[in-house]
């Protein structure tokens, strides 16, 4: 370690940073061979609302202020990262109708998973002078320090995409969101339609301790149970919402049930790593093995036209201009209801082709 | 650990236990437990004796395996890496972005930052003199947040080339197996018979006297680290190229911690100076299959888990049993 | 005659190297206040009281997990348990909350601290590498809370009328009690570690593990205790976590070991151990809180920049230690 | 019980009954057995002398009578009661104290912090009093003449400093027992003298003390008994007075007396013949704080003995000439060609080789096999494409495992299971696989057995004889006085004087060393 020494490691640590940024800032010729990117799916399909239920909420009973959102700062704090298609797609939809409804300033964080980090943005984001708050939650329990904070602050919170489980109208304003019980129902409805109603079913899992991966999994299990005796479920395996994981999970699966004749996976990108166990092992995906999934992205609405994936339960992520047009109803003194549920469309063999621009 | 060389005038020590035996299964254990593990399976997992049963493991344990090739390499020197996995995911993140230019040419750059993040550990842990556990936890954290940045959203990949990189065969043995074996043969033949084997190991047994007898201790390191990074990145594009998509966030998660353990229960000691690859093939394979067994009996996940944690541990026991026995 | 056999010169103590020697140990709180004064200037938002409390607050889960792993680095060695065990914690919290504040507390403190204790023991009497014990401990805590929460799907609820909200909610002064409790805390360790027989013995074991056996100090109840204790505050930062967001989340603690060792390391504990000071891990806890607000306050910038920089700052400061320490040395 | 021979003395009725006394201990370590039935029995108010060969199983009682190890057989009894330590803090908590050989202390925390660690002095409120701490300590320390801040990390220290802190720790216990393994290898004369000085008094206090010493003076000079162990097994207790020297090493060694007495003191024989110009010239070496102006030349053939008191600066000249210190001015040349400096790769390709004083931390690789030892340093040199040429190398080790007599099962045998003495050869061995020109020897035979030294010594003489030019260290004046064909004494960092021809006296050199010593003091004030 001699001083001289010291300075040349320097030189290497700056050419690699030269080197990795312009390995990052150099364009891609051939660019139709990835995955679409957001920004090429243009404004793509609005959510509609299905039903809105539970009790009202109005400005007054909530106790907040009178707000021109066009001189407001707006704080969303997303939930997951942007590397998952939903969540880009969220993120985009809620910064495209800020800025369509003028709102002053929009804050965006992120909280990568983490409930102590959501709980924190959250806390920031309100001392930063944040007026009124979207949040995506990380978990349904658990961040009551955050909504405690935006109800002193006298900051409404409107929560999209999963449900907290705090007091409605006094910690949050309502919820917009799919049902993901329902969807888990209208997976295993669709379940049933492609099989005619016989199959051996294997589960992906989602991560572990997610309500998401609850919701989607009870749903699922209360409709096989109420409905469809001709579908038994031979395995349950977390593949914690990855495709390579999916993949390698689905592979193990059915190897040692050869007899699996459908899958369900909580999320496409599990499905899409089944497609692929499924041709490895030699069969036909969306033939030998019939594959549903939920959340509606572009890549899974491809492969249901390829005839890969059979269904896929939409679960709408463009949440912005919901969001705010329920704010603005909010504002204007309507009532809101607690949950504002969102019809969530399904793909299939029939309508995949047509609608391919709407996934996300 | 050493107290038996504390004293110059020690008695010699043997090399055979007291119970050769037990000694043996110290030595062989992660052999031993393999085989048992399979012969469990063999009797109580239907439709496990199949050929498929054998592809799909190799398959599957091919991109822990290189990792953990890399890793025994880096640990043979008394280091760890803990970056493997965002190194993983940088070199994931990297071939959409190439893919393009052709697939020889985007897996060129996905292996060339693989070697680069590995420079960088090699230059820190053996320039600079930083531990290598906190040098490659840095990059580990910083090399995530980068390949979140480079690669953004999961991205299918449908380049035929790359396609057939992941799933294509050859007398029906996949490529990948083809090239984890090829890994495996040639970092055997880098420990057991190249020049920088025999510096690294016995960099790793006792580095000052390595310095004192000449060797190029600091090339050696960096070296070191430049193979493992550059196994990493090759493990990286391996899987990309199997599940067709790269997903910067998700890749190569906790992969360290598998390769780690695959070597340890290997038989290579966490102090150095000892590169066993055999062990670490067998080492990854027990991995590997413990996984699949679990999910075979549809095992939940806190079981499954509960049960790693207790095979791990009863690995390394069995293995460090005659050393505690000295005493 | 008592003359002098010999003088030893300790290394010189040049102003020069005394600096060095300073800002090597001290290299983050550097770090800390350049962060903290530059972003007070750059951000009006950021040296408020409300947000200056809600980073102490923030902080303190954290550093309450950090106190105990620095007596595990300083005993030489590491503990990649503590995410897993925190995690565990909060839901037991949750769980006993239900039969009372008493067993909100103490079942946590309980099982996490027998979680320790097994891994000490198997580590010090067992004699197995702390990183595989610890990292299948990572594993069996998680495993652990899985299996106590119907695989992660349950979460217990902290009754709206239980007192054991107050814990991590109530507050002092207008600062939080995890507040306080940290404060406390970090200046028990500090007292334990530099005015205690069982803090030198830490120093002891870490810096030479055979020397202190041969010196006759209990290395294995050292060892064994370091790791209890570490489990102890891991579960104790959980409970903190369940009193704070009133629940049992069972997905919280992943990966969280990294930042807790970053965090430690940050402060100047070295990893071979036998060096180190708790108020440092308070420094390095304080300041990958202070990047994580400061990139909230900059707003437009990608989240993942949090994890460069603090990955960054880790190797810069590392790299920065072992600089001044060979300017030392000469 | 097995193996005591008759004859050996058991504890005398001599109206003090033993201290510390063992019967039939054993202890193997796998095959090998290590201790076979071995009684020994400590008076207190002795100093009881522990002597043997390496591989006699002295370090291995020591640490069945410290609790480092547990017997396999036999029953230690202390102070009349059958005692079991489990571990060290049992066996000092009885009240036996031990100063290792190697130093056992903690460098990173501060001598004072040595001194008490687990016995600190508290406050009224159970913390540590910091201050009463440091006064105890420097009370204690400044006792056996060390003046030093007690406050500073021990690590900072000297070797000889360190050994005296050790010293000062197994004081500061009131002890029965005081077992010292090897206490003065790292000691300068002086110390050495505070260090009996101190186990005078303890044996007046009554406190039995074991010391084990390689150097045979110290025992005639301080010890009452002898117990001499040979290949784990007892063989002799009794007084050293009367005891003459020849006969206690014909012991030690299980060897016909006449056989030593024409081996002589040491394995040298007579000087060497040298010639031309000198080989290694050394001129104005500055080493920061450690040297000042160092100069020396060696001859091909010629033997060149560096002594000096610790800390004077003999294994940093060697170092620094071999590239392994960073030198701030002067210049090294081999063969007229000046070599780079502070690089050891350039040290190696211009011919000198350097056998570092400490074996363990700087030598031996010792989890790899002798043959890998011993070729590791000519790796490079047998490397083409990166790949080692094994035939090569065979046929190297094999001849250097003959020529050295390096005694193990094979050469794939790991280093770590040799003795002190094989793995000195084997690291000779390394050496001379580079065919140097220069070979600088640090304290070639500390620490070995007294075989393994006469044939280390004869083999620096062998190699003389072929050529090759010496530098020798040590710090046995016979050794350096016999083995060496002139001597440069060193002081403080710089070349004190030289000594040659019928200058080269044990007497003169001490009286070198002694003036060098004095003349500090002087500076000193």
């Amino acid at each position: 370690m001699t001083r001289s020494s010291f300075p040349r490691s320097w030189r290497v640590l700056a050419s690699a940073a030269v080197l990795g940024a312009a390995l990052a800032g150099c364009t891609n010729p051939g660019d139709d061979q990835s995955g679409s990117s957001p920004s090429a799916q243009g404004g793509g399909d609005d959510q509609v609302v299905k039903e809105s239920s539970g009790e009202g909420c109005t400005l007054e009973a909530y106790g907040a202020e009178k707000l021109d959102l066009t001189d407001a700062v707006v704080g969303f704090s997303q939930s997951e990262p942007d590397t998952a298609a939903f969540r880009a797609a969220e993120t985009k939809s809620i910064r495209d109708a800020a800025t369509e409804a003028g709102v002053k300033d929009l804050l965006v964080t992120n909280a990568n998973n983490e409930l102590p980090k959501q709980i924190a943005d959250i806390q920031n984001m309100l001392s930063q002078g944040a007026d009124f708050l979207i949040v995506a939650p990380v978990n349904s329990d658990g961040l009551d320090p955050a909504l405690t904070a935006a109800k002193n602050a006298g900051v409404p919170v409107l929560t999209v995409d999963r449900k907290v489980t705090n007091t409605h109208c006094e910690d949050y304003v309502a919820f917009l969101g799919s049902d993901f019980r329902d969807q888990g129902k209208r997976a295993a409805d669709a379940l049933n339609t492609v099989t005619e109603g016989e199959a051996k079913v294997a589960v992906l899992l989602g991560a572990s301790g997610n309500n998401v991966t609850d919701d989607r999994n009870a749903g699922f299990k209360e409709q096989v149970q109420a409905e469809y005796p001709g579908l038994e479920i031979v395995a349950e395996q977390t593949a914690n919402f990855a495709r390579d994981e999916g993949q390698a999970v689905a592979e193990q699966l059915l190897q040692s049930n050869p007899d699996i004749s459908a899958i369900y996976a909580h999320n496409d990108e599990m499905a899409l790593g089944a497609v692929t166990a499924v041709q490895a092992a030699g069969l036909q995906p969306g033939e030998d093995v019939k594959i549903v999934s939920i959340d509606g992205t572009r890549n899974a609405v491809q492969a249901i036209v390829d005839g890969q994936i059979n269904a896929v339960i939409e679960s709408n992520p463009r949440f912005g201009p919901l969001a705010f047009d329920t704010a603005q109803k909010f504002y204007a003194g309507e009532e809101i209801a607690e949950d504002v549920i969102i019809s969530d469309d399904e793909y299939n063999r029939d309508n995949a082709e047509a609608n391919l621009g709407k996934a996300f | 650990m050493s107290e038996g060389t504390r004293d110059t005038a020690a008695p010699p020590e043997p090399r055979a236990g007291r119970r050769p035996d037990a000694d043996w299964i110290r030595r062989n254990g992660v052999y031993v437990a393999l085989a048992l593990l399979v012969l469990i399976n063999v009797v109580a997992t239907d439709n496990f004796v199949s050929e498929n049963t054998l592809r799909l493991q190799l398959i599957q344990v091919t991109p822990v395996l290189i990792v953990a090739l890399g890793m025994a390499l880096v640990i043979g020197t008394e280091g760890i890496d803990l970056s493997v996995g965002a190194v993983m995911a940088i070199a994931a993140a990297l071939v959409p972005l190439y893919i393009g230019y052709g697939t020889g040419f985007a897996l060129g750059i996905s292996v060339l930052a693989g070697a680069l993040c590995g420079l960088l550990a090699g230059v820190l842990v053996g320039k600079v003199g930083v531990q290598p556990i906190i040098a490659t936890l840095g990059i580990m954290v910083a090399g995530r947040g980068l390949a979140n940045l480079f690669g953004g959203e999961i991205k299918s990949i449908r380049d035929p080339g790359f396609v057939e990189l992941g799933s294509g065969t050859v007398f029906g043995i996949p490529y990948v197996v083809l090239i984890a074996a090829a890994v495996a043969a040639l970092v055997w033949f880098l420990v057991r018979r190249s020049t920088y084997g025999r510096q690294l190991v016995a960099i790793g047994g006792n580095k000052r006297a390595a310095e004192l007898a000449g060797l190029p201790v600091r090339r050696v390191l960096i070296t070191t680290y430049v193979v493992c990074g550059l196994l990493a990145a090759l493990a990286g594009v391996l899987l990309a190229a199997r599940s067709q998509a790269s997903d910067p966030t998700k890749i190569g998660l906790l992969v360290e911690l598998s390769a780690i353990t695959a070597v340890v229960i290997g038989g290579t000691p966490l102090s150095g100076g000892q590169v066993r690859i055999m062990g670490t093939i067998a080492g990854a394979l027990l991995m590997q299959l413990i996984t699949a067994t679990l999910i075979f009996h549809d095992i939940p996940d806190s079981t499954a888990q509960i049960a790693q944690a207790v095979i791990v541990v009863a690995a390394v026991y069995v293995q460090l049993g005659r050393r505690r026995a000295r005493r | 005659m008592t003359t002098t056999v010999r003088r030893e010169e300790s290394a010189p103590a040049s102003p020069k190297a005394r600096l060095a020697g300073l800002a090597q140990r001290q290299g983050a709180l550097v770090i800390l206040v350049v962060a903290v004064v530059a972003a007070t200037f750059s951000f009006d938002t950021f040296g408020t009281a409300g947000n200056l409390s809600n980073i102490a607050l923030q902080a303190s889960f954290l550093a309450i997990v950090a106190l105990g792993m620095t007596f595990v680095i300083m005993s030489g060695g590491i503990d990649l348990s503590v995410g897993s065990v925190f995690a565990l914690g909060g839901v037991l919290a949750a769980w006993g909350s239900q039969h009372g504040t008493w067993a909100a507390i103490l079942l946590p403190l309980g099982v996490c601290g027998l979680v320790g204790l097994v891994q000490g023991l198997v580590i010090a009497r067992g004699g197995l590498p702390a990183f595989i014990v610890t990292l299948a401990g990572l594993l069996f805590a998680r495993g652990l809370l899985l299996l106590i929460s119907d695989e992660g799907s349950t979460t217990y609820k902290v009754p709206p009328d239980s007192a054991f909200r107050e814990l991590a909610q109530g507050e002092l002064f207008g600062i939080g009690y995890p507040v306080w409790l940290v404060l406390a805390a970090f200046a028990l360790g500090g007292l334990v570690l530099h005015r205690t027989s069982y803090g030198a013995t830490v120093l002891a074991v870490g810096g030479q593990e055979d020397a202190a056996d041969l010196m006759g100090l209990p290395v294995l109840r050292t060892k064994v205790i370091a790791y209890t204790v570490s489990g102890l505050l891991a579960g104790m930062g959980g409970l903190l976590m369940a009193s704070y967001t009133s629940s049992g989340v069972t997905v919280l603690g992943v990966g969280m070991e990294l930042e807790v060792i970053s965090a430690v390391v940050l402060g100047g504990t070295l990893l071979t151990g036998g060096a180190g000071t708790v108020l440092g891990t308070l420094v390095g806890v304080l300041l990958l809180q202070v990047i994580r607000n400061v990139i909230n306050q900059v707003g437009s910038l990608n989240s993942n920049w949090q994890a460069v920089i603090s990955g960054t700052i880790l190797l810069l400061v590392v790299t920065v230690q072992r600089w001044l320490a060979t300017v030392q040395r000469r | 019980m097995t193996a005591t021979p008759a004859g050996t003395a058991r504890p005398s009725p001599a109206g003090t009954a033993p201290v510390l006394e063992t019967e039939g201990l054993s202890k193997s370590f796998g095959p090998v057995r290590a201790l076979r039935a071995v009684d020994f029995a400590l008076r207190p108010g002795e100093i009881h002398a522990l002597v043997g060969e390496n591989g006699a199983g002295k370090s291995t009682l020591i640490k069945l009578l410290t609790g480092v190890h547990r017997p396999d057989a036999g029953t230690i009894r202390f102070a009349g009661d059958e005692v079991a330590f489990y571990r060290p803090a049992d066996a000092q908590r009885a009240g036996i104290s031990t100063v290792y050989q190697e130093i056992n202390l903690v460098p990173l925390l501060s001598v004072a912090r040595n001194v008490f660690l687990g016995r600190e002095p508290r406050t009224r409120l159970g913390l540590i009093d910091t201050a009463a701490m440091n006064r105890a300590a420097a009370e204690l320390v400044g006792s056996l003449g060390v003046d030093v801040d007690v406050t500073a990390d021990l690590g900072r220290l000297g070797l000889g400093v360190q050994q005296m802190v050790a010293l000062a720790r197994a004081m500061s216990v009131e002890s029965r027992v005081v077992i010292m393994d090897e206490p003065t290898s790292s000691l300068e004369s002086r110390e050495v003298t505070t260090l009996f000085g101190v186990a005078r008094t303890l044996r007046e206090r009554g406190v039995g003390l074991v010391f084990v010493s390689h150097r045979l003076d110290e025992l005639w000079e301080l010890c009452d008994r002898v117990t001499v162990l040979r290949d784990g097994s007892h063989v002799h207790t009794g007084p050293m007075a009367g005891l003459d020297r020849v006969s206690l090493v014909a012991t030690m060694l299980g060897r016909e007396v006449t056989e030593v007495v024409r081996e002589g003191a040491t394995g040298f024989g007579d000087t060497h013949r040298q010639s031309g110009e000198p080989v290694l010239a050394v001129s104005g070496v500055d080493v920061r704080h450690r040297l000042r102006d160092v100069g020396l030349s060696v001859r091909p053939g010629e033997v060149v003995g560096l002594g000096g008191l610790l800390g004077s600066g003999r294994s940093e000249t060697v170092k620094a000439v071999y590239g392994a210190l960073p030198v701030r001015a002067g210049s090294v040349r081999v063969g007229g060609r000046v070599v780079r400096a502070n690089s050891v790769r350039h040290a190696l390709r211009a011919g000198i080789a350097l056998l570092s004083e400490d074996r363990k931390a700087e030598g031996i690789v010792p989890d790899l096999s002798v043959r890998d030892n011993i070729a590791l340093a000519v790796l490079p040199k047998f490397s083409r494409g990166g790949l080692v040429s094994e035939r090569r190398i065979d046929a190297l080790v094999d001849t250097f495992i003959d020529r050295l007599r390096i005694k193990a099962a094979s050469p794939a045998q790991k280093v770590r299971e040799l003795s002190g003495g094989n793995q000195q050869k084997v690291l000779m061995a390394r050496w001379l696989c580079t065919e140097p020109k220069v070979f600088l020897l640090d304290e070639p035979t500390r620490g070995i057995d007294v075989g393994a030294k006469a044939e280390v010594q004869a083999l620096i003489d062998d190699l003389a004889g072929h050529g090759l030019a010496v530098v020798l260290i040590s710090s046995e004046l016979d050794e350096l006085v016999e083995g060496a064909d002139r001597i440069l004494v060193l002081h403080d960092g710089s070349v004190a004087r030289e000594l040659t021809g019928e200058h080269k006296t044990t007497r003169e050199l001490l009286a070198a060393l002694a003036g060098g010593a004095e003349r500090t003091e002087q500076v000193d004030e």
